[in-house]
Parts: C-alpha cells; sequence; structure tokens
C-alpha cells in the first residue's frame, strides 16, 4: 500500500516578484479574500482571510470568535453545578451528549460521586448514538463541500431517526440536558431498547450505500486523497485529537487510552487512517475514519443494548453539589476529539473557573499549517475534514 | 511514570525553575518559574523518559488575589502518563514566558488566556485577541471585571 | 416555416422577428419543465418529495417561483459597474438562445438551415463567454470574478474536446448542416451515428468503437459547457459562493437560471442531433412524419437533460487543475484519435 | 427603404458606435466589452454580404478567441477590482499626424474607386468550397500557417511551463 503512494500535492507559488529572463520584474499581485464569516463551506460564521495567488492558497488566517457566547464567564455565575449542562449543550451542539456526560464526569470526579451502572450503560448508548449523528453531519456536510449533495440528505435522513429516539428520551432534539450530574434526568422510556436495536439494524446497510455513493467515489477520492495532508508529529504537536488525528493514522482514542465510562467493556476497535488512497494523513482518511467509527459506534450500541442493566438512574447526592475546594482536568473523547474541562472549586455551589477545552477549537489551530499551498477548492476540502462546529470553536 | 519521578528528573536538571510542587493531589501539579516556561517544557516534551509531546489545554485562572496563573495540562501519547504545569503571575506584572513553540497547540490556547485573562505570554509569535473583538477593553475572565456599557460607542443592551 | 410565413405576411421584419421569437415557445415551457423535473428527481433520489402542494404533486411550483422572481427587488450592488452588470445576463442568454436557430426540431422546421449549423452554434456560444465574464467583473465581487474567470477558462477549454466530438460525426455526414445530419440517419435506430452510421457493415463495425467514444465525450463535454455537476465549477456553491452570479437577483437571476435551462436542452440537442438521429424515428418509417419527428427529438432531449440531471444529483465536483486536466490531457488525446481513425476508415 | 437596407444601417451602427466606444471610452474595460459590439456588427455586415463563413469564423475567432484574451489581459493586469480602471491620451501630436495621414488615404482611395454594385448575389454554400480549395490549390500556404500555429503552441507551452523548474 505504500509503496504506491504518490506524494501529497503542493503547488509552486511565486508570490512578489517574478524575474523574466531578461531580469525585468514582473509584479504579481495576491488576493487576500474573506472566506466567510457567511460562507456556505466554513460550516457556521468562521473566517478565514485566505491570501491567495491565483487559485493557490499562499496562507490562511482563522478569525474566530464570531460565535462566542461567554460559556466560561456564564458558567462563573451559575448559581449551582447543575445549571451549566444547558450550556454544555449549546457548545457542540452537534454532540450535545457527549459535552454534557464530559461536564458531568468532571463534577462527579472531583465530587467522587460513583454512577449506578444502569447510567453507564445509557451514557454510552447516548454518546454512540450521539457520535453517529455527528459523524453523519460531518460526513454529509463534507459531500456538499465536495458538491456531493444527496449524501448529505441521505445522511440527514439516518440522523432524524437518531433525533426521534433521543426525542422520545428526553423530548429534545438538539440541545438534550439529559446527562446529569450523578445520573440522568430521567430513564428511558418503555420501547427504547427496541427501536434502538431496530435502528442499528436499519443503519448498517445505509453506511455501505454510502460508502458506494460517496466515500469510494473516483471523483471524491481524486479531491480529497493527497490534499491538506497532517503529518502525524504535527497534529499531536498541535494537540490535534479525535478523527482528525486518527485519520493521521495515531492509534490513539480517550475511550481506550484514558478509560471512563464503561467503555472497557465492550468489543470494538479504534480505527486510524491507513493512507489508503493516498498520503495518510489526507482529507480522505480523515473521512473514512469518521464512516468506519460510526460502524464501530453502531458496535458498541449492540452490546451496550444487551447488556443494559436495570436499576436507579440518580446516584445518591447531595441536594446542592458543593465540592470542597479543589480542582480537575477531565477529558473524554466527543465526536470531535478531546473535550476536556478543567473544573476549579473554591467550596461554593457554583464552579470558581471553568475551562473548556474544546477539540474543534483546537483542530481548527492545525488549519493553516495544513493548507499552505493548497488550492482555493482544497481548502473547503480541509475545512470540512477537519470537521468543526463554530458553537465549540467559539464557545 | 508517576508523578514522583516526573518531578525527580525535573528537579535534578532544572532546580531553580521549579517554585512548588504538590505530587498527592489527584491531580498531581508542578509550579514552575514563569520566566523558565520554555527550557522545561523542552525537556519535558523531548526527554526520552518523559515525552510529554501532546498538550492538552492550556488555562488562565484568576485567583482573585492579585494572583494570575496559566494551568498547562500535559499528557505523553506514548508513555500515557500526565502532568499538570502552573506558572502564576501578578495581575500588575502579568507575564509568562510562551510555549507556543514547543507544542504547536498551546499557541490559540495562550491567545485565549490572553484574549479573556489578560495574561501577556512573552515570545508568542502572534498574540492577538482570538474570541473578542480586536478592539475590546478589557479581559473579561479577570475577577474584577465590571462589564462596559458601552462598546464603541453603542449601549450595550441589558 | 418561414415560406409559410413568408405566404401570410409577405416580406416584412415581423416575419423575422416572429421567426426569431419561435424557439421561444419551447424554451420557456421546456425551462418550467425542467425546473420541476430538476427538482422531482433530486428529491426522489434523495429520499425525499419536494414540493407537493401547489397543484397535483407541487407542478405548478415552478410557476409560482417565476411569478415570485418577477416580483422580487432588483438589486444592483452599489459598487458595481451598473451597465455591464444589466447587460450581462442578456447576452449569456443570447449566446444559449441564438444556437436554437440552427436546431432541427422536426423534419418540418429548423429556424434556419444554413449549411454552417454546428459551427454557428460553437460560435455564438461563445457569446455566453464574455457574458460570464462581464457578469462577474462588473459584480464588483472577488468571488463572481473567480467564478467568472473559472468559467471563462473552462468553457473555452471544453470547446476544444467539443468541437473536435462534433468533427467526428461532421466527417461521418460530410455535412455541418444538423438538419442534413439528421437526415442522414433516417431509417431507424441501427443507422444513428452512435452505432456507425448507415454504413456498410464491416465500415460500421470499424466505427463503432470511435463513434461512441467521441459521443461520450461530446456529451460529457456539453456538460462542461453548461457549467453543470461535476463540472459546475463557475458556479460552485461550496466554494465559491455561486461565483458570477452571486450579485444578482430577481429577474437577472432567472434569466441566468433560463440560460442555463437553455443551454441544457442546447447541448441534450446537439448530441441528439449528431449522434442519436435527432428527429429520426428509432423503429425506421414507422413512428415518422413531421409531428411525430418533432416529438422523438423532444423526447430524445429530455432523456438527455434528466441524464444531466441524474449525474449532477450523484457526483462530487472536481477541482480546477483536474477539470483542465480531463480536457487536455484525456478528452483532447482520444478525440485526435478518434478523428484519425474515423478519417482513416471512411477513406479506405 | 427595404429591409436589407434598413439591416445594413443598424448594423452600421451598432459597429461604429461600438467602434467610438472602443476608441473614446475612459474606461479599459467598457472598451473592451465594447469590442464584442463592434464584431458583432461587423459578422453581421458580412452575413448581408452572404458570406455565412465568413461571418461566423469572425464570431468564432474574435468574439471567441481573441476578445476573450483582450479581456484576460486587461483583467489581470494590476487593480483589476477597481472599477475606475481608465485609459488616458499620451503624445497627441504624433498621433494626430499618422491618424489623418492614414485618414487621408482611406478616404483618397474611397472616393478615386470606381465602386461596382450589383444586386446582392443568392446564397451560396461556401464551406465546402472554402474546404476543397484549402485541401487542394491552396494546400502549402495552409500547411504553412498550420505548422506556425503549432509552433507558436508548443512555444507558449514551453514558455507557461517554465516557471517550475527555476
Amino acid at each position: 500500500m505504500t509503496e504506491t503512494r504518490t506524494l501529497p500535492t503542493r503547488y509552486v507559488t511565486h508570490p512578489g516578484e517574478l524575474k523574466t529572463s531578461s531580469g525585468r520584474s514582473l509584479r504579481t499581485d495576491e488576493m487576500i479574500i474573506n472566506m466567510g464569516p457567511q460562507h456556505p463551506s466554513t460550516h457556521g460564521v468562521l473566517r478565514l482571510e485566505v491570501v491567495l495567488d491565483g487559485e493557490i492558497v499562499v496562507d490562511v488566517i482563522p478569525h474566530i470568535g464570531y460565535l462566542h457566547r461567554c460559556f466560561e464567564k456564564h458558567a462563573e455565575h451559575m448559581t449551582n453545578y447543575q445549571q451549566v449542562i444547558p450550556y454544555c449543550d449549546r457548545m457542540d451542539y452537534l454532540s450535545s451528549m457527549n459535552n454534557d456526560w464530559a461536564y458531568a464526569l468532571a463534577v462527579e470526579r472531583m465530587m467522587k460521586i460513583e454512577v449506578p451502572p444502569r447510567v453507564e450503560t445509557i451514557r454510552v448508548i447516548m454518546a454512540e448514538l450521539q457520535r453517529i449523528a455527528s459523524h453523519l453531519i460531518a460526513v454529509g456536510t463534507y459531500g456538499i463541500d465536495m458538491g456531493a449533495f444527496t449524501p448529505f440528505l441521505w445522511a440527514f435522513r439516518d440522523r432524524e431517526r437518531i433525533l426521534d429516539l433521543f426525542e422520545m428520551t428526553c423530548g429534545a432534539r438538539l440541545l438534550y440536558n439529559y446527562i446529569w450530574i450523578g445520573g440522568l434526568s430521567h430513564d428511558l422510556p418503555p420501547g427504547f431498547v427496541d427501536k434502538a436495536k431496530a435502528f442499528c439494524t436499519y443503519f448498517k446497510p445505509n453506511i455501505k450505500e454510502l460508502n458506494d455513493l460517496l466515500s469510494y467515489n473516483e471523483i471524491f477520492v481524486k479531491r480529497t486523497a493527497n490534499v491538506g495532508v497532517l503529518p502525524a508529529d504535527v497534529g499531536i504537536n498541535y494537540g490535534v485529537s479525535g478523527p482528525t488525528l486518527r485519520g493521521s493514522g495515531v492509534n490513539w482514542d480517550l475511550r481506550r487510552d484514558d478509560p471512563y465510562g464503561i467503555y472497557d467493556k465492550f468489543e470494538w476497535e479504534v480505527q486510524v487512517g491507513k493512507g489508503e488512497r493516498g498520503t495518510l494523513g489526507d482529507c480522505w482518511d480523515r473521512y473514512i475514519v469518521r464512516v468506519r467509527e460510526m460502524e464501530e459506534s453502531v458496535k458498541i450500541i449492540e452490546q451496550a443494548l444487551a447488556v443494559l442493566p436495570e436499576g436507579n438512574v440518580q446516584a445518591a447526592i447531595p441536594k446542592r453539589i458543593r465540592p470542597d475546594s479543589a480542582e480537575i482536568y477531565v477529558r473524554t473523547e466527543t465526536a470531535r476529539g478531546e473535550l476536556g474541562f478543567y473544573v476549579v472549586s473554591d467550596g461554593t455551589a457554583s464552579p470558581y473557573r471553568l475551562k473548556a477545552r474544546a477539540p474543534a477549537f483546537v483542530n481548527l489551530s492545525v488549519l493553516p499549517e495544513i493548507s499552505r499551498g493548497c488550492m482555493l477548492a482544497d481548502l473547503v476540502a480541509i475545512v470540512g475534514s477537519v470537521d468543526i462546529v463554530l458553537g465549540e470553536v467559539d464557545r | 511514570m508517576t508523578a514522583e519521578e516526573i518531578y525527580k528528573s525535573l528537579s535534578a536538571k532544572f532546580g531553580e525553575a521549579l517554585v512548588e510542587s504538590k505530587l498527592d493531589a489527584p491531580q498531581p501539579f508542578l509550579v514552575l518559574d514563569p520566566k523558565r516556561m520554555k527550557e522545561v517544557s523542552l525537556f519535558l516534551r523531548d526527554d526520552e523518559a518523559l515525552q510529554f509531546d501532546f498538550c492538552s489545554c492550556v488555562s488562565g485562572v484568576d485567583y482573585n488575589n492579585g494572583k494570575l496563573g496559566a494551568i498547562y495540562h500535559l499528557a505523553s501519547m506514548v508513555h500515557k502518563h500526565k502532568i499538570v504545569l502552573k506558572a502564576f503571575c501578578t495581575r500588575e506584572n502579568p507575564h509568562i514566558q510562551s510555549v507556543a513553540s514547543v507544542w504547536g497547540g498551546a499557541d490559540w490556547h495562550e491567545r485565549e488566556a490572553y484574549d479573556l485573562l489578560g495574561i501577556i505570554f512573552d515570545e508568542h509569535p502572534d498574540l492577538r485577541r482570538i474570541l473578542l473583538p480586536y478592539d475590546w477593553e478589557g479581559y473579561p475572565l479577570r475577577k474584577d471585571y465590571k462589564v462596559p456599557e458601552f462598546y464603541n460607542g453603542m449601549k450595550v443592551p441589558y | 416555416m418561414y415560406e409559410l410565413l413568408h405566404d401570410l405576411l409577405g416580406d416584412s421584419l415581423l416575419v423575422y422577428v416572429i421567426g426569431a421569437a419561435l424557439p421561444l415557445l419551447f424554451v420557456l415551457p421546456f425551462a418550467v419543465v425542467a425546473v420541476l423535473l430538476e427538482m422531482k428527481v433530486s428529491a426522489h433520489m434523495q429520499d425525499r418529495v419536494a414540493y407537493m402542494y401547489t397543484g397535483w404533486h407541487g407542478v405548478l411550483q415552478p410557476v409560482a417561483d417565476i411569478l415570485k422572481l418577477l416580483q422580487k427587488e432588483d438589486t444592483v450592488p452599489a459598487a458595481a459597474d451598473k451597465f455591464l452588470f444589466r447587460l450581462a445576463p442578456f447576452l449569456v442568454f443570447m449566446g444559449g438562445y441564438a444556437g436554437f436557430a440552427a436546431l432541427p426540431f422536426s423534419s418540418a422546421y429548423i429556424g434556419s438551415n444554413i449549411d454552417l449549423g454546428v459551427f454557428y452554434i460553437l460560435a455564438v456560444s461563445s457569446l455566453a463567454v464574455i457574458g460570464l465574464m462581464m457578469s462577474g467583473w462588473a459584480s464588483n465581487n472577488k468571488w463572481s470574478l473567480f467564478g467568472a474567470m473559472r468559467s471563462v477558462a473552462q468553457i473555452i477549454s471544453y470547446e476544444i474536446p467539443s468541437a473536435l466530438s462534433i468533427l467526428v460525426a461532421v466527417m461521418i455526414v460530410g455535412s455541418l448542416n444538423l438538419q442534413e445530419v439528421s437526415k442522414f440517419q433516417e431509417g431507424g435506430i441501427q443507422n444513428w451515428i452512435v452505432f456507425g452510421g448507415p454504413m456498410p457493415l464491416l465500415q460500421k463495425l470499424l466505427l463503432l468503437p470511435f463513434t461512441i467514444t467521441a459521443f461520450f465525450i461530446l456529451f460529457l463535454a456539453g456538460i462542461a459547457e453548461v457549467n453543470r455537476t461535476p463540472f459546475d465549477l463557475p458556479e460552485a456553491e461550496s466554494e465559491l459562493v455561486q461565483g458570477y452570479n452571486t450579485e444578482y437577483s430577481g429577474m437577472k437571476f432567472a434569466i441566468f437560471y433560463l440560460a442555463e435551462f437553455a443551454n441544457m436542452f442546447l447541448v441534450s440537442g446537439i448530441v441528439v442531433s449528431l449522434y442519436l438521429g435527432g428527429w429520426t424515428s428509432p423503429f425506421g418509417d414507422v413512428m415518422s412524419g413531421p409531428i411525430w419527428s418533432f416529438f422523438w427529438f423532444v423526447a430524445k432531449g429530455m432523456f438527455f437533460v434528466f441524464l444531466q440531471v441524474w449525474i449532477r444529483w450523484t457526483l462530487p465536483r472536481l477541482r480546477v487543475d483536474q477539470l483542465m486536466y480531463t480536457s487536455w490531457k484525456v478528452l483532447t488525446p482520444f478525440l485526435f484519435v478518434c478523428i484519425f481513425a474515423v478519417g482513416l476508415i471512411l477513406v479506405l | 427603404m427595404d429591409l436589407f437596407t434598413i439591416v445594413f444601417y443598424f448594423l452600421a451602427i451598432i459597429t461604429l458606435g461600438a467602434g467610438a466606444v472602443v476608441v473614446f471610452s475612459r474606461n479599459i474595460i467598457h472598451a473592451a466589452f465594447a469590442l464584442l459590439f463592434a464584431f458583432f456588427g461587423v459578422a453581421g455586415l458580412y452575413v448581408l454580404l452572404m458570406a455565412d463563413f465568413i461571418a461566423i469564423t469572425q464570431l468564432m475567432i474574435y468574439v471567441g478567441g481573441i476578445l476573450v484574451l483582450v479581456l484576460f489581459g486587461v483583467m489581470l493586469t494590476s487593480q483589476v477590482l477597481d472599477v475606475q480602471m481608465k485609459s488616458g491620451t499620451i503624445q497627441t501630436f504624433p498621433a494626430v499626424l499618422v491618424v489623418s495621414a492614414l485618414a487621408g488615404t482611406l478616404v483618397g482611395i474611397f472616393w478615386s474607386t470606381p465602386w461596382k454594385t450589383t444586386a446582392a448575389a443568392p446564397m451560396e454554400v461556401t464551406a465546402a468550397k472554402i474546404g476543397e480549395m484549402l485541401l487542394t490549390s491552396y494546400l502549402l500556404p495552409f500547411e504553412i500557417a498550420s505548422v506556425v500555429l503549432l509552433a507558436a503552441l508548443i512555444g507558449a507551452a514551453l514558455i507557461a511551463r517554465r516557471e517550475k523548474n527555476a
């Protein structure tokens, strides 16, 4: 596989001055163009200041903060720890369940709360369903970025099923506020297990369908392979995480490597990019890791549904959560990578300082590094393959 | 490697740069001299036995006693150990040496800490505001921050 | 057709005006149908149903859309070059519409029965190129300019394969007149040029691989010339925010849209006339005659329009360099081989 | 006035008017785009002269090729996004001299030529004839022209590719 690998595409730019054979200089202008904040392929309100030489990107300067909602400031002003959860929902609004879990986990670890086994299992089911839903959007919108509209709507069709499951669980379709400190807001509704199982059987063939339509489509591969190559060492140095890092072949998944929940009880594999269609760590690798992770998530969900224990869905926690003066950093694996919460408590009922380490924020910071020397259309491919959610980048 | 061993190998090399340490906490941390962040970080990253290649998070904290801190959560993907570094400075003189050249990921985190808490990271390649508008005044996450009534002459409605 | 008009009205300007407006009778309803087709086909491909409320299964929705576009405010960007901005959509439409003059709709009707039919269509389509460039530049928007530059480069590049693949058919027939090309293929499906034309069996079999190649390339190049997926880079929504027509709204946008659909049919019409027997019936003399021939031409044309829609909602988009690569390094060399081989076969 | 005359004057006005814009417009882009109408008018005149092949070739080559090239040239110059790109007048005196000399010659020829006026010839199929002649009587010039063009093509490709080696 590695022998036939072609080199990543890097175009020769000639910014500034060109010399003709007779020694006269030809001045060429670079064009500075604003991609966003309102642009179809920036996935929200991201503004990229792009320096272009013709169609070739000389430099990219991301400007973020258009969706800054002062999450951390808000958190400091809550009257108790529970109130932060709805705000966590709104950070990465495509994988709210994962956000809630990360925050709940941080507080639980700080207060040394043990949650009942049923809660752990349900949390895994929810988080993995959410991961599928989130990856579906990532994959679908990536199709749009590449000009294929149909995969997007197919992905949305399947995501609707997941949202239906969430809706019957907690009444909300986007921002669930379901995972609470010490447990869940309420138990699963009757019939959920059957419906979730039905979803798994329904969904598995659809991944194959998606692969046929998009993943292995010749044009799609041509557009994404060898584009925006992120070498593993650069990725690690920049703190990139999640599928974006795994696309570079780094076998690193916090569900396995920094265990939380009960992921160790299930059989599943960490999917990494292998450089099948081009250089290791290109856009296609990042994309296909997401597709394969959906399959793994289905596996986890099926196993978790099979072993779902009966029991309480709320641990015995004090009425008012007042952790002792302490601090903790807890990281979990969301659909986008390492979501960490650094919570500093001063013994009062609200966090003294809450810092969210958003995976998309960090993943985005590597963008200029990997997109220099590509073409304008490749920049769209790269932004899409990094899979950012601006709600999380800006918090 | 346990926190104990990490502390030992660091203190052997950078005796005075280690200001303080707390190794029995659930997440043990070392307090470093804010002016010598970079050399310690380089050692932490490049030493064979340590290999802290992954800078998870940089958080700025205002301790409300005139003290600001930057907290670095480091992890090693190779050895799977973790450590927390802390560096403190005062509100009057909020300077900490940047580690953006050591871990690329620290770049934006430090910008954010500068943006929201006003910690100035020396030697940072591009220390600009990141989340707030470039013409914003003040550092909102400082505990003594007063929400402005006007922004650019516009009344802030609430 | 003109004889009839001449007899009715005499030799006056009115004859020519009516003659020139005749294809509009086809293009306008076609655009409405094509919009509906595009929406419905795409919807069913994507597990949706598209609009359902305006009329039976939403068939009146395109009409409503047109009425809406007519009423919309006609905005012109403040910093735009206003004259050129207003002129551009009409040029683009003219480029496509002028081509209809040489399209043989039926054995009894062709707008202008000139001997240089295909050549003429190729020539007037360059008008649209200028129109696109004008619109991109006059919008005073970097994205639009980008789109315009791309589209011009693309259309000019793809004119070469399309002209060459037209040449293959023209060499076989020996005429540039599309009406004659269609007549040449009369007598059933086996006489279509894509299957080697009405030649002796051996020659036909020899020609077959080359005509089929040229046919596919002509269709591909045609899609590229009307800027549709996978060659829709000029208006690549996710990159260039609709490219050259970003700043257009209301009626002017509608005219761009109309031009796109007119071009879709024009391209299909060329493909059909040159390679698929034009207005001839696939069953020889059965179901032929002026009315039937009109039916066959439109039916075949609509099939290719449907194909374009199908492709659009299936494939992703190419990148600029890949697009140029396809044109210059894949399609054009293939066609050189085709032309050479076809010439050789015809001479021998 | 019959239809032919009306159309002739219409086309003549388009051609001359567009030509005037090309020369006198202070906006280079407008000048370049006005060329389109000038070329179009000329093509129309060819049609009136029953020279359909030349008319279409005129469109193909001048509008589809040369005008695009001119526009690209104009747009690739600096300050392309500045709508107010202007053209100026320099060296008025020599220009006047040359132009008046040229104009004088043209007008002189115009007056001194005995113009033959005949009724319009019926439309003839010229394309086939032109093709035949190009491949029989005029084969040599035709081939020389194609060789020259090929050389130009290769040269252009070579110049365009040189950047990468340097």
